[in-house]
């Protein structure tokens, strides 16, 4: 059912930490299902310089927040802003067909957390 | 076979090695079509008629012919629901909010063509109130479908109070006994049910096999139409090996079921208190006292029930979540919303059900790493447990 | 095994001994529910998908979404003819006269629930005139359902004419090839036909299994309800080994299709002459063009069915009489009725299937018991031949 | 299915022949299922002393026909009045129950005898 990939990013999530002071810090939840995924961020000069992710889900969701993560680390903002669900579901070698509310969980955290980013730099 | 630890006997179980012999001559040697006239298909007859009294008789009916073949449970439930229900056309029909989706969507299907549908709640541990059952019937009922254990939380349903109550009552009274034939004692005539369906694949007989009991002189119309066996109420060429396995199956669950009540009681009582004693945030969901011997249920606070589930596959343990009969949907289960878990409870649930291999040393491996599990999907959670 | 002579294929199948290996590993070892979230269900369910993906090609279909898995051709054909009437509650059905009766009672039983019935006549040799289907065809025709070969007296019906003539027809079109797949080629583009119902024990796979196809786009409702399996269109759990060896069988059958069927048009031929030159007042029935390999079908006039099966029974050969698939019934056959046979022929005949088995030999010793079995009962009748 | 009884009596029926100058001859069907028994008896003294009987029908209207000429023969015309259905069936050891036509066809042919037998002594 699941991936190879899955299996190892859910068995061995990269990233899960939260990150005291971070740049910027957002959750989404999939109101359906559940599951909740939170994402810290340290952004320098316009790029993620450090990730943490912390999910509450179905191995799905927590295997796309950790590939996420690994994906944003050493990313500029203005590139990450371009990341899709279709992105994250290939690095994850493809979900199953039910499965594709954690790749969205995914992508609804990381706009969450680069909106949060973007407001704090307004004025 | 993988060094497995199997603890979801109640999606499926093992065919039992005595069945598997018992079906073997009737695949390539006395293949024969039991409708037939010549000997080698009378041979598949007469065994056929021999798997149904051994059946008969272990479930208490009063004559064999009460006991038709079928495909599964899925099948028996469908045939006792329409078979009753379409062939009165009107009416009301009675079950409870914690059923299999073989009632459950039967029963919605039976509305949507007109039937009036009333779906009666449950406590906190999953038990139907007979009460309620009194209040609830009316003069057309034509039909009470409740099951005799739930397949999630393991409640076991007061059946033969119903029953009672229903002795006046014109509706014929429907037992889903999918999950407690073979597993705990059945008799028809205590229950006092008009109808009962069981699935051999619960049972460590084979998938695909059930049967339906259908007290005589009920007024049930066929599901399947055709070449008219079963008494012209069950069409289509008897799967031999299939009925043969049932029947030895239920021979040899009978024959254990004393030894195995006793063990799977100690089993699950081990497994429960040592989820208790080691996992904080734990809520063991059903009933204490009237619990198939074999269920363990729980809520794990702060984690999700697939994650667990994967964790534990990874680990090689078999356990499941949901309804276990259908990963298809996302949504918590009725089952566990119906005994008032919230949705977050329900989605961080996971079941757990022993059988006729689980081993002491088994339920200890599952103690070790249950705990290391829950810790680090917590661990993981955004929330604090 | 008895050294019997079997020439019922028609009625029932061995199963094949590759199928019976193919089955082996899924009764106890790789038992696991497919719908389970763990590496063991998972395994089950990828075996599962495999084997319909083995079906869909052996018949052409699109897709292997196409294919449905249910517990037999009778199953099959209620879900098939049921799921498209109910779900259009009202209309006009079309078919004919010599369908199995799968066919012909559900059919019976929607026109009894309000559908419109046509049952179309065969001519002498059972075939159906397409031009018929036109002219019967409504613009209120929801449905019209067709054998493509009879199981009584192995008549091949123009299905694919049938299918150009409803091309512009908003009726689905469902083929009984309960007879015919793994016996002839199967395309379900060429048949043009919506839906198609096969079982397994007819071609050397395990009893309780069969296929429907169902084009993708057909609205069809479900049979059994329940755990939404099968694509929410076929509830119930999967019959693991049954659809693995019920994919093997129709792997076997048509690789080995081909040999076959040169092999039993020989054997059929060689029995159709001997008897027609070694018996008199025998008479073949169905078409000499348009007719199963494996099936001979005669009447032997002054004679009595069942004794004949019984006769040769007590010679140590299988043949059947009557419709095969029940001995419920004292009628004459209705098939043979439509093709124009009096109640006097109908019930002096018998039907010779023959099979993978069947020898040049096993021919031979028929056509030195039959001779004598014939004669014996026609001088035990009053009436002179 | 059938007794061994049934089967034994179909194998090698008694009495299957015509008897040319029969004191009566008489035939009954059954119009369901289309079988034909004919029955040809001598009486003298009012006892049965050969009997014949050709049967056209299934097995079990065959091994009736059989048995009920095992019966009849040096059995007096006024006991075998008394023959009905059950007692041939318990002769062949029980037959099944869609079976039943058979021993009503031997019994049907039986009363048609005995008439003809009696109405041919009738001045
Ligand atoms: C209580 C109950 N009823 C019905 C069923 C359906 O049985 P089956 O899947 O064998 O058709 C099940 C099992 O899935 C069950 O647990
Ligand atoms: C043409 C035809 N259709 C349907 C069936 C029913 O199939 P089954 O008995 O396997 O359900 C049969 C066989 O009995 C058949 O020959």
């Amino acid at each position: 059912m699941y991936s190879d990939i899955v299996k190892n990013h859910f068995a061995n999530p990269r990233n899960v930490k939260e990150i005291p002071g971070a740049t910027a810090v957002a959750e989404a939840d999939n109101p359906v299902c559940g599951d909740i995924m939170k994402i810290f961020v340290n952004v320098v000069d316009g790029v993620f310089c450090d990730v943490g992710v912390k999910t509450r889900g179905c191995p799905a969701a927590v295997a796309a927040g950790s590939v996420l993560s690994e994906m944003l680390i050493d990313l500029p903002v203005a590139e990450a802003v371009r990341i899709e669900t279709r992105v994250v579901d290939r690095a994850l070698g493809g979900l199953p067909r039910n499965k594709q509310h954690a790749t969205d969980l995914a992508v609804d955290a990381l706009r969450a957390v680069i909106h949060q980013f973007q407001s704090e730099r307004l004025p | 076979m993988d060094p497995i630890i199997y603890l979801d006997h109640a999606a499926t179980t093992p065919v039992d090695p005595a069945v598997r012999k018992a079906m073997d001559p009737w695949f390539a040697q006395d293949f024969g079509n039991p409708t037939t006239l010549y000997a080698h298909g009378v041979r598949a007859d007469e065994a056929v008629e021999g798997a149904r009294q051994t059946i008969a008789h272990a479930i208490g009916a009063q004559r064999p012919q009460e006991v038709y073949f079928t495909a599964g449970g899925t099948e028996s439930i469908n045939w006792a629901l329409k078979g009753i229900a379409l062939e009165r056309v009107r009416g009301h029909i009675l079950t409870s909010a914690i059923e299999h989706s073989a009632v459950r969507e039967t029963c919605l299907w039976l509305a949507e063509r007109g039937f009036e549908l009333t779906i009666l709640p449950v406590a906190h541990d999953g038990v139907v109130d007979p009460a309620e059952v009194r209040r609830a019937l009316r003069s057309d009922t034509i039909l009470v479908t409740l099951m005799h254990a739930n397949n999630e939380i393991g409640t076991i349903e007061p059946i033969e109070e119903v029953g009672s109550v229903l002795t006046d009552s014109e509706a014929a009274f429907h037992v889903d006994a999918v999950q407690t034939v073979a597993h705990l004692p059945i008799d028809v005539q205590q229950l006092r049910c008009d109808l009962l369906s069981a699935s051999g694949h619960k049972l460590y007989g084979p998938k695909g096999t059930g049967f339906l009991y259908a007290r005589s002189g009920i007024r049930l119309g066929p599901l399947l139409h055709g070449g008219g066996q079963e008494r012209e109420l069950r069409s289509g060429t008897h799967n031999v090996p299939g009925i043969i396995g049932l029947a030895k199956a239920l021979e040899v669950s009978t024959r254990l079921l004393e030894t195995e009540t006793q063990q799977l009681t100690a089993l699950s009582r081990r497994l429960i208190d040592g989820i208790l004693e080691r996992i904080p945030g734990a809520t063991l969901n059903g009933s204490t006292e009237r619990r198939l011997p074999s269920n363990v249920h729980f809520t794990f606070e702060n984690t999700q029930g697939e994650a667990l589930v994967l964790g534990l596959d990874l680990a090689g343990i078999c356990v499941s979540t949901g309804s276990a009969c259908s990963t298809v949907s996302l949504e918590p289960s009725h089952v566990l919303k119906a005994i008032g878990l919230s949705d977050e409870q329900a989605l961080a649930s996971v079941r757990f059900t022993l059988g006729r291999s689980t081993t002491e040393e088994q339920i200890d491996a599952v103690l070790e790493v249950l705990p290391e599990e829950v810790n680090r999907l917590r661990a993981m959670s955004p929330r604090a447990l």
